[in-house]
C-alpha cells in the first residue's frame, strides 16, 4: 500500500471525549501552520463530557482552504466506536493510523502503530495522543525542534516531568511517522511557504472577540451557552491584558440588561449567547429600542427548538433576531463569512451601535466560531473607535428632537457635563420623562423609526463571488461562504457564482439586480425552511424558490454542495 | 447646607404631574428620599443614577432631579450594578416596587446580594401589584382577596428582610414611611454603607390595599432601640422572623466585607471610570499579530 | 338650543382616574341594554390609578355598533381636564352636561347640572357619577325600575345605605334629563327593540375567557400586564363556579411553563399576556415547538417597544407571534375581529393545539379587549371539547414516527395507561429521550414541520364583506374589523371591500385572488411598519404598498377612516 | 418487596449510553434514588413523574423508568408544580444542577419554596456549570479559578440550606452522595414529606471541579446525630451558617402546613385529577347566557 497526497491533505483524528483529540488539535494545526501550510481544523461533538464520539478534521494544504469536507485522506481514531461514527465518510481511500492491539478494528488500509502501547512504556497511557501527533508530523518531515518548542510552550506550566514526557511520547511517534514517509509508504507532497509562517492561527471565536477588542469593547456580560461560550471565554483571558468587566450573569436576562446600564453609563458592553438564551433576551433588546441604548450582541446559532442539539452547527436564528423584541424599531444584524468578516464585523458593530443607538447582533454558528484557520496579520490603522457620547450641558434632553440628525439625538453619559440623562422604558418625552401625550408617542416612533434611513445608507452589499457571467447564483449568507465558494470553483463546467450576504438587515435590496441577471438562483441555507429566502421576499418580493437546505446539525461539505448544486442546476427546481 | 436645599426638587415641580393617588405612601418616600440626599453632602443630581423596574414606585425617579434609567419590570437591579460597575464614582440607587424586585425580578434580587455591589436597594412595599391594580404581590398577607385571588392568597409571603440576611446581605433595613426621620435616617445609613443596601420600606396602598393601611402599619411595627446589636446574623434572623410585631430599623449590618467592584481586576490600580479610558490600539494590535 | 339625536347617540364620559367612570359605563351600558338599544362602550384611560384624563364612549343606537367614532353627541364631563383632552373631538354639536359650579367651563352648548350638589345633599360627593348616569337615563325616558333594579344587583352587597343613596342620587338626575326631554331641549329618538334585551353584554376580554371555557380549558397561569390581565381576573371569576386552575406565577417564564407542565398532565392549559410579557415566554414557546406541546396564548397587544404605553391599543405584536421562539416548528395564530369570533376561535384554539400538539394564539389588544357591546346568545350544541390524549400501552413512544398522522403522534398523559410519557426539550428519539443521532434529528425536524399540513387543510380564509364588485379592496386584521366595515359602509360613492383576516398564520395563500381582482389594495393596520403587509409580502410575494397606519395608541375611528380611504382611493398611492 | 427490585431498571440497562464522565458522582445520586423508590411501596415508574432541566444532572431522568419531562434550562420547578396542580395523584420530582436551579431558576427556587406544593427537589450540587465546561455555579466557592472567572470567583456563594429555611421552606435537607445510607434516608423522608422538600446533594464533579472532590467532602461535612431536633428553625440556620464543616441530614423540618393543592379550590371536594374530568357545556351555555 503506497499513497501519494498531492497539494492537499485532510487527517481526521476521532475518539471520545475526554481522550485529547481537542489537544492533538491545536498541536496539529499550530506546528503546521508555524511550519508554513495552510490549515483549517473544524470539530463536531457531542452535548458530553466524557465517552460518545467527537472527531476533528484538519485539512493541510499549499492554498487557502476554510471548508469542511467529507473526504478522510487519513483516520487516527483513538476508540472503537469513532469508526463506526465517522460512517461513509471513511472509504477504501482512507489511511488509518491506528493501535490495532487496543482498537481491534478489521479493516485493509490500516497502519498498526502501538501508540498505547508506546505510551504505557512512556508510564501514562494519556501519552497516546501525542504519540498520534508525532506520527503525523513525522509523515510531513518536519523538524522535530518546532515540536518540542511548541509543546515546552504548550506544557511548560505543567512541569518538566511532563513536558518531557510529552516530548519522547512525539518523538517515539515521530520516528514512526518519519519511517512511513521515508518508506514511500504515505508520501504527503504539500508545498510549504515560509511567509505562511506569519500568519495567525485564529478561530472564529477569537475572531470575533478580538473584533471585540478592536472595536473598544470594555464590559462583556453573558451566561454561559454553547457555542456562544466561547467569546466570553475569550474576553476573559483578554482581561488579563487589556481593561475589560468581564461577569457572568445569574442569568440572560439579567446580562442584556446589565449591557444596557453598562452603555448608559459610557461603557460599550456586549452579550454574547445561543439561540435559546436569546430568546430570554427579547424584552431587553425591545428595551434598547426604546431607550435608543446601543448593545452589540453576538450569537451562536446551534440546532433548535428548545434545546434541540447544544454542540451541533445550524442557521436557524435569522427569523428570531431580525423581528426580536416587541415594538418597531430599528437594528443592524451582522452574519460574518469569514473570519476576517467576524473581526472587522464586529469591530464596526462597536461603532454602528454607538452612532445610531441601536442593537447590532453578530449572527454566527456553531461550525464558524469552533473552526481554526490562517489568518493574514492584521493592520488597524485604519481602524477607529468612536465614542458617540457627549458632554452636556444644563439644558440636555437625552431625545432632544430639535437636535436629532436622521433621528439620531446626542447621547450623553451620566456626570459628564451639566446635564441629567433620563431614559425610559415607557414612552417618553424629549426630557426621557414618561409621558402618554399620543402626539409625543408618534414623534418619538417616527423618530426611532427615521434611523433606518441612514442605517440603509451604509448597508453592506453582498459580495459576488465566481463567475461574472454566471448563469447560475447561489445565494447564501454567513458561516456557508468558504463551502459554497469552494464548491462552485470545483464546478468547472459551469458557469456559477455565489452571492453572500454579510449584513442579513436591513437587507441590500439593490441586490435584487443580481438575482435578475441569472438563469436560475440557488439559496443554500443550515435550516429547515429556508429562513433567508422567505427573509428576502419580505422585504423585496422576489422568491427564490429553488433551495439546498441542511439540517441534521453538521455543517455542509464540499462534496456534497457539489452534487447538490449540480442536482439542481440540472434537474428543475 | 442651606444651599442643598431643594438641590433635587424640579424647578417646576408644581407642574409635574404625579400619577399616584392622593394619600399614596410614595409620596412620603419621595419627600423622605430628597430630604436624605440633601443631607449627603457627597451627593449631586449628576453623580446620582436612579435605576427603577415598573410599577407605581417605579416612577419616582421621575419625579426628583438625578439621572435616570427607569428599565423594564423586575431589571433594575442587573442595570443598576452594572452602572457601578463602569462607574465606581456615581451614586447608584435601585428603587421599585416589591412586586417588581421581589417577584419579577426574584432572580436578581439573590444574586445581587451574593455580588455586594455598592449600591442602595430601596423597595417600596405596599405588599400588592399598584399600578396592575390589585393583584397580589409576593409580600401580600396570607388570605388577601384579589381580583385574582379570589379565594384569598394561599401562598406563605415572600420575607425579604430574612432571605437577604440568610443569603449574605451585607446591610438589611426596614422603614415605614409612617416614620419619617426614622426612614430617613436609615436611607443616609444605606447610601453610605459600603456595599449592596436593602432598605425595604412599608408604604400603604390606600388604593388597592385595605388591610395594610397606615394605622395596621403603626399598630404592627416597633423600632429597634440604640440597644439593638446589628451585627448578630441569628439575632437579626429571629427579628426577621416576628410575626405580630415588625422591627423597624437596621436589622443586620455587616462592615468591612469588600465590594465587587474593588474586587474587579479593570479597578484594581485604575481608579477611572471606563468611558474615560481609551484602548490603545497599536498594542491590542501587536496582541492579536502575536497570535500565531 | 333644542337637539334631536335620531337613531344613534354617542355619549362620551370623561374623568379622572378614580371618579368612578367606569362604573357610569357598566351602568349606562347595562340598563341601555336591557331596555332593548344596541349599545357599544369602548374607553382610553391613562397608565395611573388616580388623576390624569381618561373617558369612555358609549355609543347607542337602534342598529349594531362595534366601533370607536369621533363624535361626541353629549359629553359629561367629571373633570375641567377632560375637555381639554378629547380636544378636536368636542365640537359646537357636542352637547355638554356639566356641574359647571365645579368645573367653569366656558362652553357654549352646556347644560349646567348640580351633579355634585346633589351629591352632597345626599350626604356623599362619591354619588356624582350616578346622578349623571340619571340624567341620562332620564334622557333616554327609560323606566325608573330597571334603574333601580340594576342599582341594588350592583350596589346590594355594598349595604342598604349604598344602595338607597344610589337609587335617591339617580332618580334625582333622572327627573332632570327627563325635564330636559320633556321640554324638548334634547330629544333622542332611537328605537329600542324588546328582541335585544335578551341579547349578551360582553366585552373582548369576556368573550375570550368565555371561548377559553368552551374550549375546556381548565387551568390558567399567568403575571398580571395590561391589557392580558382581564381574561386572568375573569377566569378567576369563572373558578368560583367551574373547575379551573387560577395560578398567578411568579414571571412570564413561570407562566408558560407552567402551562406545558400542565397540559403534559393532561390539563387545557392557557396563559394570558401582553408584548412584553410575551417575549420573555418565548423560550417557552420553542419547548412547546420542541416537546409538541399544546398551549394556548392570548396576548392583548399594546403600544411597544418595551413598556410602551401600558394601557393603549395596537397591532405591534404580529411580527413578534410569528417569529416566536427559536428554531422551526408550526404554530397557529388567530386575530379575531368581532366578540363572536374571538368566543369561537378561542374556543377552537384549544381543540386546535390538543389535536396538533402546537402552540395556538389568540392576538388581541386593549381597543378589542376593553369594549363591551351586545352579542347573540350563544347555542354550545356545536361545540365539542376535544381531547386528543390517548390511553397508553406498555410499548407507547411519545414520538411513535410509524403512528404519525400528518407528523402527529398519538400523545399519551402521565399515569393514563400502561406507558411511560417522556417528552426532552433537547432532541429527542421516538420514545423521548435524548438524542444526537443525527438522523432522527432530521426524522424529528421534518416530522414537526409536516403538521403544517394538516393545519393549512383548516385554515381560516379571510371574510369579504362589502362591495363584491369591488374596485378597492381594504386588507385588515384582528380588531380593525368593525371600523372599516362601518367606514366603508359609509362611503356609498365607490365599489369597496373589506377582506379581514382573523387567522393571521398560517396564511391562506388563496387570498392573493381577492387582491388580483382589485384596482387598488389598501392595508389597514395599527402599527407604523404594516407588519401585517409585510407577512403578506413574505408568504404570497405579494405587496401591498398603499397602507393607513395609525400609532398613536388610540384605535382608528370611523370618520378618520373614511377620510383616509377617500383620500387613498383618490391619491396616487 | 422482592418484586420491587429493579422496578425503576431500564430492562436494557446496559445498553444506556449514560454521558457521564467515569467516576461522577451522578451515579451515585442515580443508583441511590433507584433504591429510594424501590422502597417505597406507592412509588411505581407510571405514577412518578421527574421533571428536569438542562445540564448534566438533568440527563438523569432518561436513565431510568419514570414519567420525564426535561424542559428548558432553569425551567424545571414551574412544570413540575404544575403537573402536581393538574394531577395530585402523581408523585413528583423537580431534580437538576446547582447551576439549574439556584443560577437560572433562581426566581422559580424562591417563589415555589412559598407556594409549598407537595413535590420533591432534588439538586445535584457539584458548585459548578458540568455540561457548559466548567464555568462558576452559584455555590462556587470564593476564589475558584474557571475559564470564566480567570482571577477567581469574586461573589460569595448561593447558600441554598440557609435561604430556603429563611424562605420558609417546611422541608430542608443536605446529602453527600458519597453517604449512600443517609442519602437514601434522606430522600425517603424528602419524598414522603407533605409539602416542598429541598435535598441539595454533594456532588463531585471529577472533570470540573478540583476543589470539592470525594475526598474534600468526605473531610469537610458530618452528619447530624439522631439527637438533632430538625424542628428548631433558628438553630436550623445556625446549621447552614457553618463554613468549616457542612452538616449532612435534615436540617429543617416543619410538619402540618397545608400544601398548595389542598387549599386549590378544585380539589377541596373533588380529588380527581384535571383529566379526568369533563367541562359541562349546557351549564356553561346557561351560564353564558345569563351574562345579559
Ligand atoms: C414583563 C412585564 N410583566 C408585567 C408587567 C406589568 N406590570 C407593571 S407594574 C406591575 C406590578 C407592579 O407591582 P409593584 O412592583 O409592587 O409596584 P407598585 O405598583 O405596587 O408600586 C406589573 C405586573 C410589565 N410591565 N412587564
Ligand atoms: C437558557 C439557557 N441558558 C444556558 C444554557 C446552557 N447551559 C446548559 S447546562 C448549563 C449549566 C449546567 O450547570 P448545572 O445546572 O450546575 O448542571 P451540571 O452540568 O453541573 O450538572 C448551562 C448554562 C441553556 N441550555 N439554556
Ligand atoms: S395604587 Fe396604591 S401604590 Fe399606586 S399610587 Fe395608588 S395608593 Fe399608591
Ligand atoms: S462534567 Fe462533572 S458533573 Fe458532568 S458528568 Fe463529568 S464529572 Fe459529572
Ligand atoms: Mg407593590
Ligand atoms: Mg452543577
Amino acid at each position: 500500500m503506497n499513497t501519494t497526497l498531492k497539494d492537499e491533505v485532510s487527517i481526521v483524528l476521532a475518539g471520545e471525549a475526554g481522550q485529547g483529540i481537542q489537544t492533538i488539535e491545536s498541536l496539529l494545526t499550530y506546528i503546521l501552520k508555524r511550519d508554513g501550510y495552510y490549515v483549517f481544523a473544524t470539530k463536531e461533538y457531542m452535548s458530553r463530557i466524557r465517552g460518545g464520539s467527537n472527531s476533528t478534521e484538519i485539512r493541510v494544504s499549499s492554498r487557502p482552504v476554510n471548508s469542511f469536507v467529507d473526504r478522510i485522506d487519513i483516520l487516527i481514531p483513538l476508540s472503537r466506536n469513532s469508526v463506526t461514527h465517522l460512517g461513509k465518510r471513511v472509504t477504501d481511500k482512507t489511511l488509518i493510523i491506528a493501535d490495532n492491539e487496543a482498537l481491534k478494528l478489521e479493516m485493509d488500509n490500516l497502519i498498526d502503530v502501538p501508540l498505547l502501547k508506546i505510551a504505557n512504556d512512556l508510564g501514562n497511557p494519556i501519552f497516546a495522543n501525542i504519540v498520534a501527533v508525532g506520527v503525523v508530523l513525522g509523515l510531513f518531515g518536519i523538524r522535530v525542534k518546532s515540536i518540542e518548542d511548541y509543546l515546552v510552550e504548550t506544557f511548560g506550566r505543567k512541569g518538566k516531568e511532563i513536558v518531557e514526557g510529552n516530548i519522547l511520547a512525539a518523538s517515539k511517534g515521530y520516528q514512526i511517522g518519519k519511517e512511513l514517509r521515508d518508506k514511500g509508504q504515505i508520501i504527503i507532497d504539500i508545498e510549504a511557504d515560509e511567509d505562511l509562517k506569519e500568519d495567525l492561527l485564529l478561530s472564529g471565536t477569537d475572531s470575533v472577540a478580538l473584533g471585540a477588542l478592536a472595536g473598544g469593547c470594555d464590559s462583556i456580560f453573558a451566561y454561559p451557552m454553547t457555542p456562544g461560550t466561547g467569546v466570553l471565554t475569550a474576553m476573559a483571558n483578554f482581561s488579563k491584558h487589556f481593561d475589560i468587566v468581564v461577569e457572568q450573569a445569574e442569568d440572560e436576562i439579567a446580562a442584556i440588561n446589565m449591557a444596557l446600564g453598562s452603555w448608559y453609563t459610557g461603557g460599550r458592553a456586549m452579550v454574547t449567547t445561543s439561540d435559546g438564551g436569546f430568546a430570554l433576551m427579547e424584552e431587553g433588546v425591545s428595551l434598547a429600542g426604546m431607550i435608543e441604548s446601543p448593545v452589540v450582541i453576538h450569537l451562536g446559532q446551534r440546532p433548535a427548538p428548545a434545546t434541540g442539539l447544544p454542540t451541533r452547527t445550524a442557521q436557524e436564528a435569522l427569523n428570531l433576531v431580525v423581528h426580536a423584541g416587541h415594538g418597531e424599531f430599528p437594528r443592524i444584524v451582522y452574519a460574518p463569512g469569514t473570519f476576517e468578516q467576524a473581526f472587522y464585523l464586529t469591530q464596526k458593530a462597536f461603532n454602528m451601535a454607538d452612532k445610531y443607538q441601536v442593537p447590532v447582533f453578530i449572527l454566527t454558528d456553531q461550525f464558524f466560531v469552533d473552526s481554526y484557520s490562517n489568518v493574514k496579520k492584521f493592520d488597524l490603522s485604519d481602524i477607529k473607535i468612536e465614542k458617540h457620547f457627549v458632554e452636556t450641558d444644563e439644558n440636555y434632553k437625552r431625545y432632544d428632537l430639535s437636535k436629532a440628525v436622521k433621528g439620531v439625538s446626542p447621547r450623553g453619559i451620566p456626570n459628564f457635563g451639566k446635564g441629567l440623562v433620563i431614559v425610559d422604558s415607557d414612552e417618553h418625552d424629549e426630557h426621557g420623562h414618561i409621558t402618554e401625550n399620543l402626539e409625543i408617542r408618534v414623534k418619538m416612533v417616527d423618530k426611532r423609526l427615521k434611523k433606518f434611513e441612514a442605517i440603509n445608507d451604509e448597508i453592506i452589499s453582498p459580495e459576488l463571488v465566481g463567475d461574472e457571467n454566471y448563469e447560475y447564483l447561489i445565494v447564501c449568507w454567513g458561516s456557508n461562504y468558504h463551502v459554497v465558494k469552494e464548491a462552485i470553483e470545483n464546478i468547472k463546467d459551469k458557469k456559477i457564482a455565489m452571492l453572500h450576504f454579510s449584513q442579513v438587515f436591513p437587507l441590500d435590496k439593490g441586490s435584487v439586480k443580481y438575482l435578475e441577471n441569472a438563469k436560475k438562483v440557488i439559496d443554500i441555507e443550515n435550516n429547515a425552511t429556508g429562513q433567508f429566502a422567505r427573509l428576502f421576499k419580505a422585504e423585496t418580493g422576489v422568491s427564490i424558490d429553488s433551495k439546498i437546505l441542511k439540517y441534521n446539525g453538521m455543517p455542509f461539505s464540499v462534496e456534497e454542495l457539489i452534487i447538490k448544486i449540480n442536482e439542481k442546476i440540472e434537474g428543475d427546481l | 447646607m442651606s444651599d442643598r436645599q431643594n438641590l433635587f426638587t424640579f424647578e417646576n415641580e408644581k407642574e409635574l404631574d404625579i400619577a399616584w393617588c392622593p394619600g399614596c405612601g410614595n409620596f412620603g418616600i419621595l419627600n423622605i428620599l430628597k430630604k436624605a440626599l440633601e443631607e449627603l453632602e457627597e451627593i449631586t443630581p449628576n453623580n446620582l443614577v436612579v435605576v427603577s423596574g415598573i410599577g407605581q414606585a417605579a416612577k419616582i425617579p421621575h419625579y426628583f432631579k438625578n439621572n435616570t434609567f427607569n428599565g423594564l419590570h423586575g431589571r433594575a437591579l442587573p442595570v443598576a450594578v452594572a452602572i457601578k460597575m463602569a462607574n465606581p464614582e456615581l451614586f447608584v440607587i435601585a428603587e421599585s416596587g416589591d412586586g417588581d424586585m421581589y417577584g419579577e425580578g426574584g432572580n436578581h434580587f439573590i444574586h445581587n446580594i451574593r455580588r455586594n455591589v455598592d449600591i442602595t436597594n430601596i423597595v417600596h412595599d405596599n405588599r400588592v401589584y399598584g399600578l396592575t391594580k390589585g393583584q397580589a404581590s409576593p409580600t401580600t398577607q396570607k388570605g388577601m382577596v384579589t381580583p385574582v385571588q379570589v379565594n384569598g392568597v394561599i401562598s406563605d409571603p415572600f420575607n425579604p428582610i430574612a432571605v437577604a440576611i440568610a443569603n449574605g446581605a451585607t446591610f438589611v433595613a426596614r422603614a415605614f414611611v409612617g416614620d419619617v426621620k426614622g426612614t430617613k435616617e436609615i436611607i443616609k445609613r444605606a447610601i453610605r454603607h459600603k456595599g449592596y443596601a436593602l432598605v425595604d420600606i412599608f408604604q400603604p396602598c390606600v388604593t388597592f390595599n385595605r388591610i395594610n393601611t397606615y394605622a395596621w402599619f403603626n399598630q404592627h411595627t416597633y423600632k429597634l432601640g440604640d440597644d439593638y446589636d446589628p451585627t448578630d446574623k441569628i439575632k437579626a434572623l429571629e427579628i426577621a422572623f416576628q410575626e405580630d410585631k415588625l422591627a423597624l430599623g437596621i436589622i443586620y449590618e455587616e462592615d468591612g466585607i469588600p465590594t465587587f467592584e474593588e474586587q474587579l481586576n479593570v479597578y484594581k490600580e485604575n481608579k477611572e471610570p471606563l468611558y474615560k479610558r481609551q484602548r490603545d490600539l497599536k498594542e491590542l494590535e501587536m496582541f492579536i499579530n502575536a497570535m500565531k
